[in-house]
Order: C-alpha cells, then sequence, then structure tokens
C-alpha cells in the first residue's frame, strides 16, 4: 500500500517534470547550477580530457582513493590510510569499507585493482597513462586492502591518485562511463543534454555527509558573454571560471555576487622550437623573454587578472615561487644579447597561433614587444586544436607557438622526449628523477623548486603569465573554490546560507 | 450614342525622357449594334486606343480629352466604377492567346470569375453557365474541356476561351484587338467566324482592331484608318476600301499582296 | 537544267520511342538557278525545320541535301566551310538577328570570315558600302549600330550579309512575317531585284498565301511535316489539286466579301 | 512510366552524387591535419594510450574500410558512433536538430510573413513609399551579416533589455515556452537577411506578373486591382518565390552554423563545426550527408509545389 | 542626356569611398593600425580617434581602414577567379550542351548542396586559416553562381539568329562565344560580380568570425567582431565599427550592382 502510494507520487513528479510545469530556473537551498566554457566530449575523466570532464564529475560523481583538496593537498578519500614502503617502491592502501557505487555494486579492493589495472595497461586509452606507468602490479591481498607496487621512486604518485584521471571506477559500468557515469561521489548523473548542460542529483546510497543541496547543474557556456548573462539572468549560479577577464568587473563591483580572482592552475607559455636556430641559443630566448612586459601583456591580454610568471608553475601551487625578476622588462639588455648572438639585426620567424582568443590577442602584443628589439614575428594562426596539435605538437613544425599548459604539476613535459619544445636537458631530466625519488615533502618541495629555477634560467619556452580563477557565484553561497590547484567544480561542500 | 471619343490625346512618361504623346486627337463614335474596324501599322496608336477605352491605361499613361460610355466618361470615372463596367457592360478579347490567360488556373474557373463577381451567382451556378458559354464558342466536349488548362488547349481554343470570357456577361461593347494575328490562317477563319456569329446574335457593339484589312472588312460596317497616333480617314467599310480618301489608306491597300487586291477589283 | 539544290527523303524526327514527333517526314524538293521555291505552311508544318537543314543548322533523321551535287551532310567540315559561300539565309526577326553589340559594317562582313581571300581594310569598306546601297540604305550606314534602325531597314541589312559572299541560294525564313505590310512590299521587292540582277535562287518560308503569291514561281504547300503539294505557283493556287490547300486558300482574308452585313 | 523512370533516374543520380561528395570529403577531412585521438586525449598522452585508442575508434583500419563501413552503416539505418562523444550519431544528430529545426522553421516562417507582404506591397505601386520602404529594408537587409545582426540583437534587447537571455538553450523538457522564447532573436537574427532576399524576388516577381497579359484580361472581367493582385499575381509569382527559398537552403544553414555560434545554441551547425575541429569524421560526415539530403529533399519538395503553383510543369515532369 | 539611376550613383560613391579607404591605407591611416597602446584601451569614439581605440589601445577608424583592404582584396580576387572560371564553364557548357553541359550542371548541383560556410571551414582545416584559404573557399562558391548565370545568359543568346548568322558565317562555337556570346552577357557578368564581391565580403567575415579568416595582426573586420564580442557591453562601439564597414561596403557593392543592371536594361530608354 506504502510503495504504491510513493510510486504514485513518483511518476506523478516525474510528470511534471516532462511537462515542464516547473520553473525555469530551478534554483533554491537546495539546487546550484554552476557553468563551465568546455563541455566534455565524455563525462569519464578516466577516458576524456580530465579537466573538462572532471570539472563536471570529479568529486561529484566520482571519487579517487585520495584527493586534492581546495589547497592543493593530497587528503584521504576511498582510501583512508596508507603506509609506504621505506625503499618508496610499495604503497599499501587501507580502503574505507561501506562504500558502494552509483549502480549497488560494493567498492572494495578488487574494484580499485581494476580501475588501476585499467589505466596502466596496454591497451589503456587513459591520455594521462604517462603519470601512473611507474606501477608494475596491483594486487589486492583482502577486501580492504591494496597494494601497488612500483618500479622507480615516485614522489608524484600519491598526487595523481588523487587526480581526476585516476577515479575509481567498476567494471560493469566502466565502459559506459561516459555517457552513464556510475561513481562512488555524492551525485549521480541523471541527464546529459548534449551542447547544453548536465544534470546531476544527490545521491542517498553515498558513504559520506550527504551534501547540502539535492540537484547541481552543470551548464556549458562556451561564449563569455553568455556566462556573465547567465549569471545576471540567473541562470547560473557558479562560474568558478569565467573565461574573459574584462567581464570579471562587471560582478567585482556588484553586491549580488562574490567575486575571487583566485590563482588557477594554467600557465601560458610562448613555446619555442628548442632545435631550431636562433631557438636553440639561450641568448636569444633570454633576450626574446626581456624584450616582453609581462605586467602589460597581463593589462592588454587578460584586463590586468592573472600572474605574470618567471618559470613553469602557478601560483596555484604550494611549490610556487616567483621568478619573474630574473628577467625582467628591458628592450636594451635584449638587443644586447642578440647581438652577442650574432642577431644584431634581428632576425624573422613564424609564430604559429592557435585560433583561440586570449593566444592570438597576446600574440599580436608580443608581436609588438619582438618588434621592438628588430625581431619580426610573421603571427600564422593555425586551427586548435587539430591542426595545431598536428603541426606544433606533434610535428613540431613551428618556430614558436603560445598556448595555455592546464595541468597542474605539469612541468615535467620539460623532461619528456619527445615533447614539441624539443629541449633537450640532461640535467633538468636528472632533476625531475630526483623529485620522483624524492622520499619526503620537503625533498619533492626543494626538488621542484630547483626545477622551476632551472627552467627559468634556461627558459626553453617564454614564460608569460598564470591564468587567473575568476570565480563568481551569487552572494549566499558558500563552499566555492577559490583557487584552482585542479580544475574542478567540487560541489559537495556547496550551500546556501539560510 | 453608345461610345462616343472626343479629342483622345494619349501621352506616356518615360523615365529619364521628356513624355511622348501617342494618340494625338483622335474622334469617333459607335452606335449600338454596330461594329467598327480599326486598322493601323505597328506605332498607329490602336491598341493605346482601346485600353484607354476600357479604362486600363498603364499608370504612366496620361489621356485627355473624353471617352463617353453612355453618357459617362471614363477618363474621369472612378475606379469602383469602372470595375463595374469592365466584365460586365464592356468586355475585350486580347491579341495574345498563348499568354491572355492565367497559366495557373482552370478555363472553366476563369470564365465563370466575371460571373461570380458581377452576377454574384453560386459557384456552381458559374460553372454551368461557364460550360454554356464554352459550348458557345465551339469548344468541342466543353463538359471535358472546362477543366482543363490553358496550357493543354490549342491556340484557337484559347482564343475561343478569351471570347467566351469576354462575352459571359453578354457586354453592350466588345473591343478585340487583333484577336486572330497570332493564329494560322485557317484557325483565324474560324475564330473570326464565331466571334461574328457571337456578336450578331447578341446585338453587341464591336470594335475589332487589326493591322490585316482583310480581317476588318470581313466584319466590320465601318473603317478607321490610323497612322502614328492620328485618324486618317472614317467611314463604312466599303467606302474606305473602294474610294480611299487619304494616301496612306491606298499606300496600305497597295501593300496587299496582289491577289487580295484583286479580290477587290474582281468583285 | 541541273538543280541547284535537292532535297531528298528528308525526314527529322524529335523524341524517342512514343512520343516521337516527326517534324519532318519524307520531303523531297528541287530548286533550279533563279527559282523562287516558296514553301508555305501553318504553325508546325515543318517549314522552319526544313530550313535549317537545309542550312545545316541541323541533321536530318534521314535523307539527303544535295547542294551542287554534292551531298552537304557527307561533307568534311573544311569543305562544308566552303561550301557555306554558296548559300545564307535571312531570318525572320530583325532584330534578333543582328547582334546589338556589333556595328553594321562588322555584322555585314562576317560571312566573309568563309573566304580567306576576301578583301580587308579599305576594299572591305567599300564592298560592305556597295552592298548597303545595293539594298538601298547608304555606305555611311556601316558605322552605325543595328539599334539606329528601324524594323525594315534591319531587314535589308540582313539581306545585305546574306548577299555578302555572293550566295547562290538564299533561304529566307519568314523574313517579312515580322514587318508591317508596306515594309513587307519593299523586302519582297528587293528580293525580286536581286534574283533578277544576280539569278540568285531563293527559299522563300513563309505562312502568308499571298506573298507566295507575289513573288514565288514554284511553291510547296506542307502541312505536319509533310509536302502536301507541289509545282508552279500559278497553278497551285488557281487550281488547286489538294484539300488542304484549297483549305488554306479559302481561309485567306479577302476583300471583297466587305462587311457581316454584305455577307449575309 | 517513363515518368516513374526519370524520377527513379533522378533518385540514382542523386544517391551517386551524395556518394561520390561523401567519398571526396571523407578523404579531405583524413587529408586535413589532426588526429582525433590525439585531440581526445590532450597533450600529455603517450604513442602506446594514443595507438590504443585509434584501434578502439578503428581509426587504424585502412581509409577505404573505415569509408565503406560507414556507408554500409548508412544504408543499414546505422551512422555509427561519434568518436568524441562516442554515442551514436543518430542520436547527437536527433538532438541537435531539435534546436537547429525549430531555428530554421522560425526563421523561415518569420522570414516569409515578412517578405511576401512587404514585396507584394513594394510591387503593387512601384515607386511609392512603400516601395521605397522594401527597397531599403532589402537592400540594408541583404548587406548585414546575421551574426552582426545577431550581436545587435544581443545588445539590445538581452544585455540592455534583458527581454531575451543572451544565449544558450534551455532545452525542450523545461517548458516549451522558455526554449521557444531563446530561439527567438537567433530567429530574426537569421530571419532578415532572408527576408530581404525575399522581400527583392517577391517584389521582381509579382512586378513581372503583373506585366503579363493574363492580368489584363483578369481587369478586363472588372476585377479590381486589389482582387487582381490576389487571384491572378501573387499565385503565379509565387513560383520564383519558391525557388528562391529552396536555392536558400543552404545559405540558411551557413547562417545557422553563425548564428548558433553566436548565442551558444547547441544546434547542429555548433555540431559540425565542434566535430570538424576535433576531426570527429564520422560526425561530421553524417551532418554533411544530412545536409545534402535536406538540400534533395527540399528540392524534390519545390518541385512538388511547382507542380501545384504552375500546371504547366505537371505535364513536363 | 539620360539620368544615371540613383543606386548606380550612390552605391558607386560608396564603393570608391570604400575602395579609397582601403588604398589610402596601404600609404596612410590616421594611426598605425598595429601599434598597440595599453594605457588608452576601449575608448569611446571622440578624443581617442573617431570611432574610439580597441581592446589593446588600437585606433578602431585605422584598423576598419586597414580592413577595408583585407575584405575588398580577398573578395575582389576570389570573385574575379571563382567568376572566371564560372563564367567560362558556364558559357562552354551553353556552347557544347549535352554531356560536357550535364557534367557541369551537376558539379554546380553539388556545389550548390553545401552549405558554403562548413564547407569553407572544411577548407580552412585543410589547408590552415589564412588570406588563400578564404579565397580559395569563398571563390569556390562563386564558381557555381557565375556558371549557372553565365549558362542561362548564354543559352538564351545562342537562340538568337545573329548566332545562326556566324554559323552560317563558318565561324565555330569559341570563337561565337568570344564574338557574340560574351559581349552580349557582359552586363549580367559584370552586375553579377558587384553583387558577389558583396557576397564575398560577407563570407569573409564570417569565416573570419569563426577563427578561419586572415591571421592576426592583419585587419579584419569579421576578426574584430568576433574579437570584439565580449565586450559588447563594456565597448559597443567595437561592435558597431566593423559591422556597419561590412554592411555599408555590401550595400555599397549591391547598390552598384543594382544601378548598372537597370543602366544596362534593355527595357530601359529603348523606346527613345
Amino acid at each position: 500500500m506504502m510503495t504504491k502510494h510513493s510510486d504514485l507520487l513518483k511518476s506523478v513528479c516525474l510528470a511534471v517534470l516532462l511537462s515542464g510545469a516547473g520553473p525555469a530556473f530551478a534554483q533554491g537551498t537546495d539546487a546550484v547550477t554552476f557553468g563551465q566554457a568546455v563541455e566534455p566530449q565524455g563525462l569519464d575523466p578516466t577516458v576524456s580530457s580530465p579537466v573538462a570532464a572532471g570539472q563536471v564529475t570529479w568529486q561529484n560523481v566520482f571519487e579517487g582513493l585520495v584527493t586534492i583538496d581546495r589547497d592543493g593537498q593530497i587528503v584521504p578519500q576511498l582510501a583512508t590510510a596508507w603506509t609506504i614502503s621505506d625503499d618508496g617502491l610499495t604503497y599499501t592502501f587501507t580502503l574505507r569499507e561501506g562504500v558502494t557505487f552509483q549502480n549497488d555494486v560494493a567498492f572494495d579492493s578488487s574494484t580499485a585493482k581494476f580501475t588501476i589495472d585499467r589505466i596502466i595497461a596496454d591497451e589503456s586509452t587513459n591520455g594521462q597513462k604517462a603519470n601512473y606507468t611507474a606501477i608494475t602490479s596491483v594486487a589486492a591481498p583482502d577486501p580492504g586492502t591494496l597494494v601497488l607496487t612500483l618500479s622507480d621512486r615516485n614522489a608524484d604518485l600519491l598526487y595523481w591518485l588523487g587526480y581526476p584521471a585516476a577515479v575509481m571506477v567498476e567494471p560493469s559500468s566502466a565502459q559506459d562511463n561516459g555517457t552513464q557515469p556510475v561513481g562512488t561521489g555524492p551525485f549521480k548523473v541523471d541527464e546529459w543534454r548534449k551542447g547544453d548542460r548536465v544534470i546531476m542529483s544527490a545521491w542517498d546510497g553515498y558513504w559520506g555527509d550527504a551534501p547540502a543541496v539535492r540537484t547541481v547543474t552543470a551548464r556549458f557556456i562556451a561564449d563569455p558573454q553568455g556566462q556573465a548573462a547567465a549569471l545576471q539572468s540567473g541562470q547560473i549560479d557558479i562560474m568558478g571560471d569565467l573565461s574573459a577577464p574584462e567581464l570579471f568587473d562587471q560582478f567585482v563591483d556588484n553586491d549580488n555576487f562574490d567575486t575571487v580572482a583566485g590563482a588557477g592552475e594554467m600557465e601560458v607559455v610562448a613555446g619555442m622550437n628548442n632545435a631550431k636556430p636562433p631557438f636553440d641559443d639561450l641568448r636569444v630566448r633570454q633576450a626574446l623573454m626581456m624584450a616582453i612586459d609581462r605586467p602589460s601583456l597581463v593589462q592588454a591580454v587578460s584586463a590586468g587578472y592573472g600572474t605574470p610568471i618567471g618559470s613553469h608553475f602557478s601560483p596555484a601551487s604550494p611549490f610556487y615561487e616567483d621568478m619573474t625578476a630574473l628577467f625582467p622588462y628591458d628592450p636594451e639588455k635584449a638587443k644586447e644579447l642578440l647581438s652577442e648572438a650574432g642577431y644584431a639585426d634581428g632576425f624573422t620567424f613564424d609564430f604559429k597561433v592557435p585560433n583561440r582568443d586570449y593566444a592570438q590577442r597576446a600574440a599580436e602584443i608580443l608581436q609588438a614587444f619582438f618588434s621592438q628589439i628588430g625581431v619580426t614575428a610573421n603571427i600564422e594562426s593555425s586551427d586548435f586544436p587539430a591542426a595545431w596539435i598536428q603541426d606544433v605538437f606533434k610535428d613540431t613544425n613551428y618556430d614558436m607557438t603560445i598556448i595555455g599548459h592546464a595541468e597542474p604539476l605539469d612541468i615535467g613535459i620539460y623532461a619528456r622526449d619527445p615533447y614539441y619544445f624539443n629541449y633537450d636537458n640532461p640535467d633538468f631530466k636528472a632533476q625531475m628523477t630526483t623529485i620522483a625519488a624524492a622520499t619526503d615533502e620537503t625533498e619533492r618541495e626543494a626538488g621542484y623548486r630547483k626545477a622551476q629555477e632551472m627552467l627559468a634560467q634556461d627558459m626553453p619556452a617564454l614564460f608569460l603569465y598564470s591564468y587567473p580563477k575568476l570565480g563568481v557565484w551569487k552572494s549566499g553561497l558558500q563552499g566555492v573554490w577559490e583557487n584552482g590547484p585542479v580544475p574542478a567544480n567540487d560541489m559537495t561542500d556547496i550551500h546556501w546560507m539560510q | 450614342m453608345m461610345l462616343e471619343i472626343n479629342d483622345l490625346r494619349v501621352a506616356f512618361q518615360r523615365r529619364n525622357h521628356p513624355p511622348t504623346q501617342v494618340i494625338h486627337g483622335l474622334s469617333l463614335s459607335l452606335e449600338r449594334g454596330q461594329t467598327l474596324g480599326i486598322v493601323g501599322e505597328s506605332g498607329s496608336g490602336k491598341s493605346v486606343m482601346s485600353l484607354a477605352t476600357m479604362g486600363l491605361l498603364p499608370a504612366t499613361a496620361t489621356a485627355t480629352g473624353s471617352i463617353m460610355f453612355e453618357g459617362r466618361d471614363i477618363l474621369t470615372m472612378p475606379e469602383r466604377d469602372l470595375c463595374k463596367l469592365r466584365g460586365n457592360r464592356m468586355g475585350m478579347i486580347f491579341q495574345e492567346p498563348m499568354t491572355a490567360l492565367n497559366p495557373a488556373m482552370r478555363v472553366g474557373a476563369q470564365i465563370a470569375e466575371g460571373l461570380i463577381l458581377h452576377k454574384g451567382i453560386s459557384r456552381a451556378a458559374a460553372r454551368t453557365e461557364a460550360l454554356h458559354l464554352l459550348e458557345m464558342v465551339q469548344i468541342p466536349r466543353a463538359a471535358e474541356r472546362i477543366d482543363s488548362f490553358p496550357h493543354e488547349m490549342s491556340g484557337g481554343q484559347r482564343q475561343r476561351v478569351g471570347i467566351a470570357i469576354a462575352l459571359a456577361l453578354k457586354p453592350d461593347l466588345l473591343i478585340a484587338d487583333e484577336p486572330t494575328t497570332a493564329l494560322d490562317v485557317t484557325v483565324q477563319a474560324e475564330v473570326l467566324d464565331i466571334l461574328d456569329d457571337l456578336v450578331t446574335d447578341l446585338g453587341i457593339s464591336l470594335i475589332l482592331i487589326s493591322h490585316d484589312l482583310g480581317v476588318i472588312a470581313r466584319i466590320a460596317d465601318r473603317t478607321l484608318v490610323m497612322y502614328r497616333g492620328d485618324m486618317m480617314e472614317e467611314g463604312p467599310t466599303e467606302r474606305v476600301l473602294r474610294q480611299p480618301g487619304h494616301d496612306y489608306t491606298r499606300k496600305l491597300l497597295d501593300a496587299m499582296p496582289r491577289r487580295v487586291r484583286a479580290s477587290l477589283g474582281g468583285a | 537544267m541541273a538543280a541547284l539544290l535537292e532535297v531528298q527523303n528528308l525526314s527529322r524526327h524529335f523524341g524517342l520511342g512514343q512520343g516521337v514527333v516527326k517534324a519532318l517526314d519524307d520531303v523531297s524538293i528541287s530548286l533550279t538557278k533563279g527559282e523562287i521555291l516558296g514553301v508555305v505552311g501553318e504553325s508546325g508544318s515543318g517549314k522552319s525545320t526544313l530550313a535549317r537543314i537545309v542550312m545545316g543548322l541541323d541533321q536530318p533523321t534521314s535523307g539527303r541535301v544535295i547542294m551542287d551535287r554534292q551531298d552537304l551532310f557527307d561533307l568534311s567540315p573544311r569543305d562544308l566551310r566552303k561550301a557555306r559561300r554558296n548559300f545564307q539565309m535571312v531570318f525572320q526577326d530583325p532584330y534578333g538577328s543582328l547582334d546589338p553589340r556589333h556595328r553594321v559594317g562588322r555584322i555585314i562582313a562576317e560571312p566573309l570570315h568563309l573566304d580567306p581571300r576576301a578583301p580587308k581594310g579599305a576594299a572591305r569598306r567599300d564592298m560592305v558600302g556597295k552592298l548597303l546601297e545595293d539594298v538601298g540604305l547608304s555606305a555611311a550606314d556601316q558605322d552605325r549600330h543595328p539599334h539606329e534602325f528601324s524594323g525594315g531597314q534591319r531587314q535589308r541589312i540582313a539581306v545585305a550579309r546574306a548577299l555578302i559572299t555572293k550566295p547562290r541560294l538564299l533561304v529566307a525564313d519568314e523574313a517579312t512575317s515580322a514587318l508591317d505590310l508596306t515594309v513587307q512590299k519593299q523586302i519582297l521587292q528587293l528580293i525580286l531585284d536581286l534574283r533578277d540582277e544576280h539569278g540568285i535562287s531563293v527559299l522563300f518560308i513563309t505562312h502568308n498565301i499571298g506573298v507566295v503569291d507575289e513573288i514565288c514561281d514554284t511553291v510547296a504547300v506542307m502541312q505536319n511535316g509533310r509536302l502536301v503539294e507541289t509545282g508552279p505557283a500559278r497553278q497551285v493556287l488557281d487550281h488547286p489539286a489538294q484539300s488542304y490547300t484549297r483549305r488554306l486558300l479559302a481561309a485567306e482574308p479577302r476583300l471583297d466579301v466587305i462587311g457581316r452585313r454584305s455577307r449575309r | 512510366m517513363t515518368q516513374a523512370f526519370k524520377r527513379l533516374r533522378g533518385l540514382a543520380g542523386a544517391v551517386m552524387v551524395l556518394a561520390v561528395t561523401s567519398l571526396l570529403i571523407f578523404v579531405l577531412i583524413d587529408a586535413a591535419p589532426g588526429d582525433p585521438a590525439e585531440i581526445m586525449l590532450g597533450t600529455s598522452a603517450q604513442a602506446d594510450t594514443l595507438a590504443a585508442l585509434r584501434t578502439e575508434l578503428g581509426l587504424d583500419r585502412p581509409l577505404m574500410v573505415r569509408y565503406l563501413g560507414w556507408l554500409a552503416g548508412v544504408f543499414t539505418g546505422d551512422l555509427g558512433q561519434s568518436y568524441t562523444y562516442g554515442v551514436p550519431v543518430a542520436g547527437l544528430i536527433g538532438e541537435r536538430m531539435l534546436v537547429t529545426l525549430p531555428l530554421t522553421l522560425m526563421a523561415t516562417v518569420l522570414a516569409v510573413a515578412v517578405s511576401l507582404p512587404l514585396g507584394v506591397m513594394a510591387a503593387a505601386r512601384p515607386g511609392k513609399a512603400g516601395d521605397g520602404l522594401a527597397s531599403l529594408f532589402s537592400q540594408v537587409g541583404i548587406a548585414v551579416p546575421n551574426f552582426w545582426i545577431g550581436l545587435l540583437l544581443i545588445l539590445g534587447f538581452a544585455l540592455n533589455l534583458t527581454w531575451f537571455p543572451v544565449g544558450g538553450f534551455p532545452g525542450w523538457g523545461d517548458g516549451f515556452w522558455a526554449a521557444l522564447w531563446s530561439l527567438v532573436l537567433p530567429a530574426i537574427a537569421l530571419a532578415i537577411p532572408q527576408a530581404a532576399v525575399l522581400t527583392r524576388v517577391t517584389r521582381a516577381a509579382v512586378i513581372e506578373v503583373t506585366n503579363e497579359d493574363f492580368i489584363r484580361t483578369a481587369r478586363a472581367k472588372g476585377l479590381s486591382r486589389r482582387r487582381a493582385l490576389w487571384r491572378h499575381t501573387v499565385p503565379n509569382s509565387l513560383l520564383p518565390v519558391v525557388t528562391m527559398l529552396g536555392l536558400q537552403i543552404p545559405f540558411l544553414i551557413s547562417g545557422a552554423v553563425l548564428v548558433e555560434n553566436v548565442f551558444s545554441l547547441p544546434g547542429i551547425g555548433t555540431l559540425a563545426y565542434q566535430a570538424l575541429s576535433q576531426r570527429d569524421l564520422i560526425v561530421v560526415q553524417n551532418v554533411v550527408l544530412l545536409f545534402a539530403v535536406i538540400v534533395l529533399a527540399v528540392n524534390a519538395g519545390t518541385d512538388a509545389l511547382y507542380a501545384r503553383l504552375d500546371p504547366r510543369l505537371r505535364a513536363r515532369k | 542626356m539620360t539620368r544615371l539611376p540613383k543606386s548606380l550613383i550612390i552605391g558607386a560613391i560608396i564603393t570608391a569611398i570604400m575602395v579609397g579607404a582601403a588604398l589610402l591605407s596601404r600609404v596612410w591611416t590616421p594611426a598605425d593600425p598595429t601599434g598597440m597602446n595599453i594605457v588608452a584601451r576601449l575608448k569611446p569614439p571622440g578624443a581617442a580617434g573617431l570611432f574610439g581605440t580597441d581592446q589593446i589601445g588600437r585606433d578602431v577608424l585605422s584598423i576598419i581602414m586597414a580592413g577595408a583592404w583585407t575584405s575588398l582584396g580577398i573578395a575582389v580576387v576570389a570573385t574575379v577567379i571563382g567568376g572566371g572560371i564560372g563564367t567560362l564553364l558556364g558559357v562552354t557548357a551553353a556552347a557544347k550542351g549535352g554531356r560536357l553541359e550535364r557534367l557541369v550542371m551537376s558539379f554546380n548541383g553539388v556545389l550548390f548542396a553545401f552549405p558554403p560556410i562548413l564547407s569553407a571551414i572544411l577548407l580552412g582545416a585543410l589547408l590552415g586559416p589564412g588570406a588563400l584559404t578564404s579565397i580559395i573557399a569563398i571563390g569556390i562558391f562563386m564558381v557555381p553562381v557565375f556558371a549557372r548565370v553565365t549558362r542561362a545568359a548564354a543559352i538564351q543568346i545562342w537562340a538568337r539568329d545573329y548566332i545562326n548568322a556566324a554559323r552560317m558565317a563558318g565561324k565555330g562555337d569559341a570563337r561565337i562565344t568570344m564574338e557574340h556570346v560574351l559581349p552580349n552577357i557582359s552586363a549580367q557578368i559584370i552586375v553579377q560580380l558587384a553583387i558577389q564581391t558583396g557576397l564575398g565580403i560577407l563570407s569573409e567575415a564570417g569565416l573570419s568570425f569563426l577563427g578561419m579568416g586572415v591571421s592576426p595582426p592583419t585587419p579584419s573586420w569579421g576578426r574584430m567582431l568576433s574579437e570584439s564580442q565580449t565586450f559588447l557591453d563594456a565597448a559597443p562601439h567595437l561592435v558597431l565599427a566593423p559591422g556597419l564597414a561590412i554592411a555599408i561596403t555590401v550595400l555599397g557593392l549591391n547598390l552598384l550592382g543594382d544601378g548598372l543592371r537597370d543602366l544596362t536594361d534593355p527595357r530601359r530608354g529603348q523606346n527613345g
């Protein structure tokens, strides 16, 4: 009798929803809508882009063994504790009990083993696989214990296990996670209207504290003007990362909104083909760097929001060090350096720029700066992502390009071989190995600081600025991440002030 | 007098040019039941005269003088009244049977349209009447042809439909502007016969316009000769043909093929 | 005298299968030097198709056109070009047959293209001027454009163009139908004069029996693509042998029956 | 019988054309720089991962095999799986059509509703004030880029007056009117150039028909100018208008790509643009096929409409 | 004596101004169109230049002028090339008829079936964005337009008796096309050139708007519109100026085309 009644109620609710009689903007104390610029192509961050997919589902739907909190710290999640052997090659995790996936399959060491095995498998399609290749085997001695065996020390492994690309998935549903994600998180995905939004609702079987909001909607609005308007008109409550800095000021002055210009993880750098003259000459690279007035650049490209950087680290990282003073704006000095390198009359090069607003704008300004020291940059637009990836990234058929690197802790790209910079520095590679072999946090931090300094000096790319995380949300909403150590829209702590 | 035209002058405005007068003072009169032939070569103004009489001159034309139809001046008559007159009291047949009918409308409907408009009769009644008219203009198997589209008919048949449209309301005056010029000679003879018979039977006044004296001679009681917008002469057809009073008329007659001229002399 | 033009069993079919239209069906005619042959018929009789095939502007389905003992459709393109000098055409529409962009002199001289030894420059100008005078215009008219002339004058220009290669055969396709009667008369006279002066043969296509009577020596009556009756013009017109010819003649407008009242 | 044969031959021709052009597009996109696997996995991916994904997506098969596979799928009603979304293309296109179809329909209806009366009015009294207004509208309407109109509409009606959303599409599920409302501005932006072209065509066609003999016949019957206009002139002038409407379809779709971009609408244009930039070959291929089929269908539709409008064409077909 | 059509005069004046601005921009602009001044960014029209400054402080008037060169240049070159090929196909199809004509027309049908923007993006993907891509992408879509227009016009000419007269004079198809057909359809071709150049400018703007046009810093009206999108509220002049430039230029070319059509209309003044 009782069940029947509730069924009836349910179907009535459903009917109301379907008939569209519900209010257009279902905002309230138990619902929240956030906006993000890029729609992921699939909702599974272990397959699709961990950034775009992660911004929707990481922490909301999917959880990892460990996680990275809003301060960039590694904290326990589905693993309650772990031990690392002295040689740093064996990681033993104690798994949380009573956790189930949203399809009612229990989470235990077998599912965790499945997840990790899937990442490191030969036929893995996880784009971040490189970060996990140190793992040689996974063992599940009992349901509550997971043991990872490494080939080499890897100080970053724990961090990467907290990253969206390593969230826990369940074998029977893993294949469909792209469209119907099944995780262990507090929200489950109800509907994905492609091109527009993903609608999630609180999942009653969640192991932890129930979230304050019952409904979470992610809306995809590529156009910055549209993002601002959606905020203004109340269609979205949070824009964690407003795409156009020039639209940010209107919210700063508006009492209805809270704003934070936080630190993001994206470093905008002008990569150079280090294998190709004249960029193989350190003096040339340094001269180009000194030709650029980074504060002006930030002013022009992103309305003053953003932080000039001197190396490949953003202020969002706990290991960040300000290196901008090393090669400050000094066109005279730059010219001298060029003369020393044998380019007194300057030179001309091709500047392959992705057809994205920030890149094109920045490129035009760099072009103007370069012209002051007699260097001519011929801008050539490159269709992004397809042509750019092929041309610049894969074929390294370029002189200089410009792009934002959004992944955290990605300084290791300069040690990668091959990588589009064609930067080959054994010392730096050794430094990365040193970091991996770090036995404690202090050692790891020191290693990263050293790496930053090495790059700042050697300048394989022109380090321009760190893109800000411009957060805007309705006043009265609490729990939004202010900084972005990981690109994410974590809604688990969001609540409305009563 | 049923129709009396007095000193009609028509001029056309032209873009970026001074206006040109194409009729310079035309006068004529027509009694009920009479047939008047107007003959002239291209540019004589004979077609403009017919349009003026119907009150259908294009907006770029200005007409002075008067065209009195049963005592009222067509030139000054309000458009509303003209609409009541046209089709109802005066009808017109045009030169080109290929283009004078609406290609997208069945011929029956085109005949019925005027009936419905002026008589206010039902569609069904108008259709019956249209069928009758088609039979009158001797269209074979009229009951089938009534639902034909113009393109499904031959030129001669189309011109008969044109006659049926013009005669649908038994007008007092019928103006036929080169009604057979576009037709083959054998067809021309048939159409002229039908036209002639109907006009006679119904007692309709007819103005027949043609460049061909042979056509005029066949039907017209009186003949008016026009040249470049001027009236050359006017009189009983027989007199105009046998004792032309104007050089131009003589020239026209001279231009007729030998055989045709011979027929005149031999009569 | 041998025939200048011999048309033998000429047929021209359009379309395929059941929907075939026989525009020309087994037509044979012949024309001797200095003769004017009138081909008369109503629309759809095939008379224009005949003219086009005789001029080599269209290909017959079967049959032969023999010109000066040469089969036109057996000739190589080069020989056809040479042969073309011997026959020219005057078209119906005096407005459509002269390129409005060209000056009269260029229009008239166009057929000289056929003759590599044709005079050039001043000689050519004189030749065109002389011809213009022959057709009743003035030599200076060759510097004017067609639109400056009346319909009758244009038709004279067209005749001049047809004459420049000194052809032996002139095909006139309804060459006077678009003209007013008074003008028509002048052009007919021009053709008669040319025949008398140069001995040109003329194939005169028309729907007007009156015109045939005026200038033709012989006449061929056509109906629905077939030849109905041929013979000397006088004989056919005065004593038609075929009922169609009689109908055609009866339908001709006359001046001897005047006014409908007198007709009754 | 011959009619059926002709139609069949026409259809076969169309299919051939589609097959050849789709192959061409397949080859072209494949030749274009860019690799879907690489685009999907981002810049951190390793070679073995990329290879694995390519295998999974079937990208390692030869071009012709992929093409024929796709073609075979199309004939059996399976349009394939999107590389990047990983879902069946048919569903993806279906979802997007729910935006683009109403948008273009709305724009077309709007354009016709504006241009037909305007063009007829202009033609009815050439040279008068109404004609001047109509020709001003059509001249300006043809000259302005539709995406700029979109921006101006956003500026005026969404940002300043806030009557309409700036962009985005709430989906039909959340209420019919809200969804329709969000399509109004884009539809107007799309409709204005269309309306301008159609106004011009309508005006010219009506004037042309007005000069026809049969209009004089109708007037001689006693029909008033107005009645003759609507009963005889307008029906006979619709042919060129319909022709133009059909010819405008590719441009309408082109416009939709731009306008959807301006208004951030998740329509087929956005999908096509996105799929192309991500080298989602299967999606691009299907969208292009869809467009071609639409154009062919519209052509067939206008042919059928012609026959209704002009009985002379019925016999010829 | 005869007055010129009003549309011709207005169209010619507008076109002359735009072409003049484009040419002038090669030697002089009020300010350097690529010279940025970050302090003076987003200034409204007035003190900081007639049309104000853009997001990096460049003088908008100068960019508009230089953009005229880009837009007109690409549109004109594309139209001339596309129009040339299209005209060649059209008159050849009209002259030869038969299989060749069917081939040309079905080729036309195929090109017509594809939304131009989509195919242009496809080309952009293939060749990379840039002026050449724009020219090819826009030019390709001129081909069927011109082929259709010239074929239709040429067929009408081919039906004239003066063509028959030329054939009687032993002239071949190519020669007749050169001497009779082309001169007599030249008016229609010129009208189409004007109108299609206008459409070319619209297409170029659309391509640039989608990021498929010329590379920065080469000024482009379409890219200006795309870049100014985010300043819609803050600096509407950035949206207005390029849009107006596009609209006025296209309007001028269309009026010019209409005027030329009126001028060459045989019905005009023929009775005089």
